[in-house]
């Protein structure tokens, strides 16, 4: 550390002891707030929370001034003249062809799929991952091996099949067939999650409940669920924010009026004539970003906790 | 032959290509009180949770109370059971996690409150009922997997290494409180440690397992003085057994083992058989089977160097150079030497072992 | 009955034309659900394929017509339209015949028309030749030699917007231009590779590379930011087809005064006749069934065509209407739609793999330093494959 | 022993049942969707299919043209290139983010919050986003121009030969807190004694970083890993909200080729011809590492 | 004054409110291998890392060599560290983990290699150098860590608790090792640790700390045969001391401890000061120092029945009943009693300790 102060040699006079010992530096070492190594970490962190916080910025801003202002160019510059207006467009009257009601329709139906979705894939995943920590069968891994590998597929690679084979079960442009999407897609990463981390629980907790009698579904439900938690969280904030930002499953599996939020946003983007209303645009982005941002800025302590269980055992 | 209550004929274990236990065989008798010892990975866990039937085996039969029960359910095979790492679940209280099994069988509340109050009673953990795991110290958190065990009702108690998590304190007390329950209780118990100390002194018998064979089984005594080869020897007793190997010569008409041109009289030593002039044998000697006395003298008196010393409080151990060899020997805490001091040895061959240097057998 | 319609009409002009449609169907007692999705063709069409081959069909839905649903109508998916469209005798009043042809597939009608859009315009601003101190062009080659002058005062000759869709129509326009009608019908309809390699398209990749020079720097995505750079006068020009106009309107400019329109590049006065169709699943619900005939009437029904047309910014399906409101480059379209001085659209011609190789390669083209003669290499080869 | 000596060995279906049966979503989605499904896709990439999958096969020739089409040659050397760099920057800046924050900061929480927010917006938003950021006529380059530095140019989604940067700079800014995450709880799994035995070493904060401690966190690393390149095979909807592929095709990737190809040209055979290659690269580095990873080992 | 190796002066330190060590001052002589013994959290590990430079301190000095050290850095204060959890280098080979600190100071590459060599000689790891530490058995790994302590060739070595990862029989090795390894070197050595027996074999003096507080310093027979209070007592010695609570009385004009109505006389104690009639005091007597006879007869023999017996091999332990208490007493392994078998005991009351019940110091 470039501020150590050298003890003084002079100080350590042999033949007198006691003042030897009471000469020198003592106590905290002194560490100024300023120090060179403070300054640049610190200056770092800032520098990078920059970068992370401008988009988030820019976004805001914009979406607080009125269009003339934005012509003008800066999107930096904080606007002038605080409007609302995008926002309440944004949210109520932005149209997607005839409908003119904004964000908001599509607000409930992705809490609608989102829901349900996450719930149902995290359960589903979460069972798995469970049967693979603690109950293994024969194959089960070459199972997760093709699972693990499916995590590399390209999304769009799959929509065919999918699309024949929901026709097949009768579910197709139902919220049913859409819930199993998700399902689907939310599996790998979601199982492995689960995995490492009842992996990484003790096994002879496993091992006690099975002397007590407790069954496959008892040991889950009794006694891993409640030990979980971390774990839930990373899953469920994972899936929310890829559910709620879906936009391709969403609008290929459903029908109209299942359509989630991201549809709308991409309506109110993607418009092909007129001006492109940037204010109107980011306000909507920010709204449909809203949920997945609540959910982080409220639990993203938890989420590097769940991370550090379950993730990084790999 | 008495009543067995857990019998495991021919087992064999594998996981995939590794045969962890090969054909065992064992009989464990009603109240019995059986240590499995052995060290690290020797199989004897995967011993007990086949018992347990945690464990589907590759081969063999198990019995629990004359009945088979190699392919049922842990939980109908009238065992409980007791962990390493206590696992408790930790989100139960104390009186949850005893309870849970009970409950988990249906049992009338008044039945669970019944027992869960006898082994809290017996544990002395009334106090504790109310709390979580996590708000338990080591001690106590066994205490309560014992008494998850206990309040089953069953005849036979599997211990996995239940005291190795503790510091050595709490290990030797929670000793005496299983002993003491083994005696009050009276069912069969079978006990998984490495540790030589508890199986000493816990065990009716011990079965001292290497590489998944059982090397002996007989009770501690036994066991102690008597090993049947060389690594039960050398694995029973702490310090370690002292070792010599050598030849055996005739010296004057008497029977000696030569080490190194040091000579120890086999006279008083009990053979099984014959000991044959010219065989390569291992001399064994305990630590505390030594005498040390600067006066004694003739024929079987050695001379050494103290080494190093390791005073324990009550006893004192000296480290000693002798026939080229280092070897410890035990002495009262009072008794100090300092290292470089000679001293002269009598050994107490009547309490020591000779193994055949090849078959490593006990002669 | 109720009947979703989907579409990706879905910025305020369109959703306005859509309403018209919406409203005269309304108007016969069932109910049109709106189903838009923006994003143009691209993203809406994956959806819509989808839903129909999903077993989870729409009412009814916007193809461009021309290839696009062709197979989906071969497997049996989509409903066959020839009974109404006999009963209200499409053959005759629709205009040009092609549009008609385009809906039909081994003789059965498959869709319904409802309007016309024409690529071949080029788009000019007027305040952007004043600054630069020259005339406005009244052709491509004027305005090729006119360029040096507006880059000069700052100005990108020629706006490009960065979808791939914009590069491959502007060739297609300047080879009906340049090349003519005759070599456009044989590249694209005939798909003669050896015309396609001659030095007639030679002669218009040449074209291309002056209007890659002359775009160089229009740093737009979309064509209506394209237009916005002539309509602001940032840029000179802008070839586009007539939707363009719709932007001029809103920004309040007339045309002749603020702005020019030159069809066929003020060389070969040709439009071609693509636009916008509408077709109809299978459905096995009777009410529906009958719903989706009332509507296939409903769309080319002329009242319903003013009224969506006017909206729209494009040309009605049928001759035998007035449009007396339409502006002057409307009107212009109209007169060359009278004489019968047009072609089928590349969308009628080319299957959508072609055209979308085609793309690809206009798009590489208009923005890399690949020479002439490698893109009609290039070119000559997706023709030799094309169906 | 009494009667029953030998108890028979009971059917091995039958055992462990309940797992099996909890775990049939997962055997039917491993088996159905992406088993059945690539090998459904390669099957009719040998065909000539367009709107509809159809039997009509055609041998390799959509492979082919794939390896014809200069639009997929890109595609493949764009992922490359994005892929690499992607992979270097996201752990490097990843890593090194977390290393600042695991120096007991004050308002680590809000550091990281800030860092880990984008991760919660999708990627059509990321690209929105940083489309307009990285514009000439709004964002940085014409910020600095007004600035005074006239001749100031950054415009890298206008510049084909670093189009790609400008997505990944966007990517980055997505993905690195994430990254972050694991990086740090990485990072906080290590034994604080290694880093005392380095402090009484001598050894240099950078050196122990660099020898001991990065070394010592592979498993992070892979797991790290798998989760970016899973999402750099993937990549799609950034490049489609952020340039379309532009300017021209320059910044076309593998996903978009075979989305494009299956949806909008009609041409699914040519799709599926694509996605069975990215399969096979995916195949490639993957399968190999996932068996080792998870086939092979047995818990204790 | 002999020349002190290490010294610390007033050393405090808090970490945030907790003030974990208060004004502790402590001397270590050139070449002493001091053991500093307390239970888990007493803040041992904490001391070690002030001196150390790990942790820096709130308030007070260290001296290292005479030399202030207070504010210097680790590798600058001529200290070599072990840990328990090894903490080796994983990727490296044992001679990368050796050589790592040396490369980065740059030393020449023979300078390096004679170290390396001499250490690896020293501690018999020759053969191990091309190894990685994962490829090591936990006493392998634990020699390489004290190697890598070895190579800087300092003057002090600190060592927290490396031996208690180990299994106990790896320990008893390691031990010796260690103690060997000071008697060779004759550097200074501090050495963390929980167990009393490291602490008893190993030190030339013991410091016990609880509370951040050193109880008594003192070589290991003091601290075992004349511990200073109450917690000393206790904590030193396995089984513990037994313990009884009692009064003082005079019986026949001799002082005794009375203990729930047994008497245990006082004479043969060496008090400190006068033993005052009526002051409440607790007896503690170790339990090799109680004689178990059947025959013996007079005043000061008691009568108990054995509860418990644990036979350890080499001895046996009793636990017995007296004046309502249980205690434990150790006779010779050969000796056996069953739970039941009432005997008489005699204390050895000159070996005894007695300390005041209020302030638990040393009468
Ligand atoms: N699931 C498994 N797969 C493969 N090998 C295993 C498995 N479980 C245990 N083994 C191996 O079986 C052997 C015996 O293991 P076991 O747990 O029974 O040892 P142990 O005697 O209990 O050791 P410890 O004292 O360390 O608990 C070891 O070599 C171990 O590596
Ligand atoms: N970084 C820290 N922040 C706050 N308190 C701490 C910290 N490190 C240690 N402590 C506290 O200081 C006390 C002493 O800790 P220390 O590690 O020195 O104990 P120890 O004697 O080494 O115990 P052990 O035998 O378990 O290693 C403990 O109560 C502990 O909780
Ligand atoms: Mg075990
Ligand atoms: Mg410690």
């Amino acid at each position: 550390m470039a501020d150590t102060i050298a003890p003084n040699p002079n100080a350590l006079d042999p033949n007198a002891s006691s003042a030897r010992l009471a000469a020198g530096p003592r106590g905290k070492k002194p560490r100024p707030v300023l120090a060179p190594r403070n300054i640049m970490l610190y200056g770092a962190l800032i520098f990078a929370a920059i970068y992370y916080l401008l988009p988030l910025y820019v976004m805001v801003v914009t979406s607080l001034k009125g269009m003339p202002e934005i012509r003008l160019g800066n999107i930096f510059s904080p606007p002038v003249e605080i409007t609302f207006e995008p926002w309440v467009k944004a949210w109520s009257t932005a149209c997607t062809g005839l409908n003119c009601d904004g964000l908001s329709r599509g607000f409930w139906n992705s809490v609608r799929i989102t829901i349900p979705s996450t719930v149902v894939s995290i359960a589903i995943a979460s069972v798995n991952g469970y049967a693979l920590a603690n109950w293994r069968f024969k194959g089960a891994d070459l199972f997760f091996t093709i699972l693990i590998v499916g995590a590399f597929i390209p999304y769009q690679v799959m929509i065919y099949p999918i699309v024949i084979v929901l026709r097949e079960l009768g579910l197709y442009g139902s919220l049913t067939g859409l819930i199993i999407v998700h399902t689907i897609f939310g599996m790998p990463i979601l199982t492995l999650l689960f995995r490492n981390y009842f992996t990484s629980l003790p096994e002879e907790l496993f091992k006690a409940a099975r002397v007590d009698g407790a069954g496959f579904w008892m040991i889950y439900f009794k006694i891993m669920l409640p030990m979980a938690l971390p774990i839930f969280v990373v899953a469920m904030i994972l899936q929310i924010t890829g559910i709620w930002n879906d936009f391709l499953f969403g609008v290929v599996f459903t029908r109209p009026e299942y359509y989630p939020m991201t549809v709308q946003l991409n309506n109110i983007v993607n418009s092909v004539q007129g001006v492109k209303e940037y204010n109107v645009n980011m306000a909507a982005t920010i709204l449909t970003g809203a949920v997945p941002l609540f959910v982080y800025f409220v639990s993203g302590r938890l989420f590097v906790r769940g991370i550090a269980a379950g993730a990084v055992k790999g | 032959m008495t009543s067995n209550s857990v019998s495991v004929r021919d087992l064999s274990l594998s996981f995939g290509a590794v045969t962890v236990l090969d054909n065992l065989n064992i009989d464990v008798a009603d109240g019995e009180f059986l240590v499995l010892l052995g060290s690290s990975g020797c199989g004897k866990s995967t011993l007990l949770n086949c018992i347990a039937g945690l464990l589907d085996v590759t081969e063999g039969q198990i019995f629990i109370k004359e009945k088979n029960v190699t392919w049922e359910e842990p939980k109908d095979r009238g065992i409980g059971m007791v962990f390493q790492s206590y696992a408790l679940y930790p989100q139960m209280t104390v009186a949850g996690n005893l309870s849970f099994g009970l409950k988990v069988a249906k049992l009338p509340q008044a039945e669970i409150d019944k027992r869960v109050a006898r082994a809290a009673e017996i544990l002395q953990i009334q106090p504790l009922l109310k709390r979580k795991p996590s708000e338990l110290s080591g001690g106590q958190r066994q205490r309560v997997a014992i008494g998850r065990a206990l309040v089953r009702d069953v005849d036979v108690f599997l211990f996995d290494e239940p005291l190795s998590n503790l510091d050595a304190k709490l290990r030797s007390e929670l000793r005496v409180e299983i002993k003491r329950l083994h005696q009050s209780l009276k069912n069969t118990m079978i006990y998984v440690t490495h540790d030589q100390i508890e199986a000493l002194t816990l065990a009716d018998r011990i079965a001292v397992m290497k590489g998944g064979v059982i090397q002996q089984l007989a009770d501690p005594m036994t066991i102690y003085n008597t090993p049947e080869n060389l690594f039960v020897a050398g694995f029973i007793g702490s310090p370690s057994m002292n070792f010599f190997r050598g030849e055996i010569v005739e010296r004057d008409g008497r029977k000696v083992v030569s080490v190194n041109g040091v000579d120890l009289s086999v006279d008083s030593y009990k053979a099984r058989g014959p000991i044959e002039t010219g065989s390569q044998v291992v001399l064994g000697v305990r630590p505390e089977h030594v005498q040390v006395d600067e006066a004694s003298t003739g024929t079987d008196v050695h001379d050494a160097v103290v080494d190093i010393e390791e005073p324990m409080g009550a006893d004192n151990l000296l480290w000693l150079k002798l026939a080229g060899q280092t070897m410890s020997v035990r002495i009262a805490g009072a008794r100090r030497y300092a290292p470089g001091t000679p001293v002269r040895l009598s050994f107490d061959m009547g309490l020591a072992s000779i193994f055949d240097a090849t078959t490593e057998n006990r002669l | 009955a109720e009947l979703e319609v989907t579409h990706w009409w879905t910025s305020g002009g369109e959703a306005a034309a859509v309403a018209e449609l919406a409203k005269a169907f309304d108007a016969t007692g069932n109910k049109w659900i709106d189903g838009a999705i923006a994003g143009s063709g691209g993203t809406a069409r994956p959806i819509m394929v989808s839903r129909i081959t999903g077993g989870d069909p729409m009412g009814a839905t916007q193809f461009n017509h021309g290839r696009q649903a062709e197979e989906l109508a071969q497997s049996g998916l989509m409903r066959d339209l020839t009974d109404v469209a006999t009963r209200e005798n499409w053959k005759d009043i629709i205009k040009p015949s092609s549009l008609l042809d385009s809906c039909t597939i081994d003789g059965k009608i498959y869709c319904a028309p409802v309007n016309i859009h024409s690529w071949q315009w080029l788009w000019l601003s007027n305040a952007a030749f004043k600054t630069a101190g020259v005339d406005v062009p009244k052709n491509w080659d004027e305005f090729v030699a006119a360029a040096p002058a507006l880059e000069k005062a700052g100005i990108i000759p020629l706006a490009v917007g960065g979808q791939p869709w914009q590069s491959a129509g502007a060739f297609d326009v300047l080879m009906v231009a340049i090349a003519g009608k005759d070599v456009f019908n044989k590249v694209f309809g005939d798909k003669d590779e050896a015309v396609a390699a001659g030095p007639e398209i030679a002669k218009v990749f040449g074209a291309a590379d002056d209007a890659r020079k002359m775009a160089k720097g229009s740093n737009v995505q979309d064509w209506n930011q394209a237009t916005n750079l002539v309509i602001t006068g940032k840029a000179g020009g802008q070839i586009m087809g007539d939707w363009a106009q719709g932007e001029f309107q809103l920004a309040g400019q007339t045309a002749g005064t603020d702005y020019t329109c030159l069809p066929g590049l003020g060389v070969n006065e040709i439009i071609s006749t693509g636009g916008d169709a509408f077709y109809f699943p299978l459905l096995k619900d009777e009410e529906k069934s009958k719903a989706q005939e009332v509507l296939a009437s409903t769309l080319i029904n002329p009242t319903t065509q003013v009224a969506f047309n006017l909206k729209k910014g494009s040309l009605p399906v049928r001759g035998d209407v007035d449009l007396a409101a339409a502006n002057d480059c409307m009107k212009k379209g109209l007169d060359i739609l009278a004489k019968g001085n047009v072609i089928q659209g590349t969308d009628q011609l080319l299957s959508a793999d072609s055209q979308k190789q085609k793309e690809d390669l206009f798009s590489e083209f208009f923005a890399s330093a690949m020479t002439p003669e490698e893109a009609q290499k290039r070119f000559a080869d997706i023709i030799a494959s094309a169906d | 022993m009494t009667g029953q000596a030998n108890a028979g060995r009971p059917n091995q279906l039958l055992r462990n049942l309940n797992s099996k049966i909890a775990s049939i979503p997962m055997i039917l989605t491993a088996v159905v969707i992406f088993l059945g499904g690539t090998l459904w896709t390669v099957f009719y990439s040998f065909t000539n299919s367009k709107l509809l999958p159809r039997l009509n096969f055609v041998g390799l020739d959509q492979y082919e043209r794939l390896w014809d089409a200069p639009r997929w040659v890109i595609s493949i050397q764009n992922l490359a290139v994005y892929g690499f760099f992607s992979l270097i920057f996201s752990l490097v800046i990843g890593f090194v983010l977390a290393a600042m924050m695991d120096q007991k900061i004050r308002f680590e929480n809000a550091f990281r919050t800030i860092f880990l927010y984008p991760f919660a917006l999708s990627f059509i938003v990321t690209g929105l986003v940083w489309q307009w950021i990285l514009n000439p006529e709004f964002g940085v380059q014409s910020v600095v121009r007004s600035l005074g530095w006239t001749s100031f140019s950054f415009d890298p989604l206008y510049t084909p030969s670093i189009v790609i940067y400008g997505i990944l700079i966007a990517a980055l800014w997505q993905g690195t807190g994430l990254v972050m995450c694991l990086m740090l709880a990485g990072l906080r799994g290590i034994d604080e004694d290694i880093w005392k035995a380095a402090r009484v070493d001598g050894i240099p904060m950078w050196r122990t970083y660099v020898q001991i401690i990065i070394p010592m966190m592979r498993p992070v690393f892979i797991t790290t890993l798998v989760i970016i390149a899973s999402g750099i095979v993937r990549v799609y909807d950034l490049v489609v909200a952020q340039t379309s592929g532009g300017p021209g095709i320059a910044s076309e990737v593998p996903a978009k080729y075979v989305y494009d190809y299956m949806f909008q040209a009609q041409n699914l055979g040519q799709g599926f011809a694509a996605s069975t290659m990215m399969l096979i690269t995916v195949a490639i580095i993957i399968v190999p590492w996932a068996y080792l990873e998870f086939g092979g080992r047995k818990r204790g």
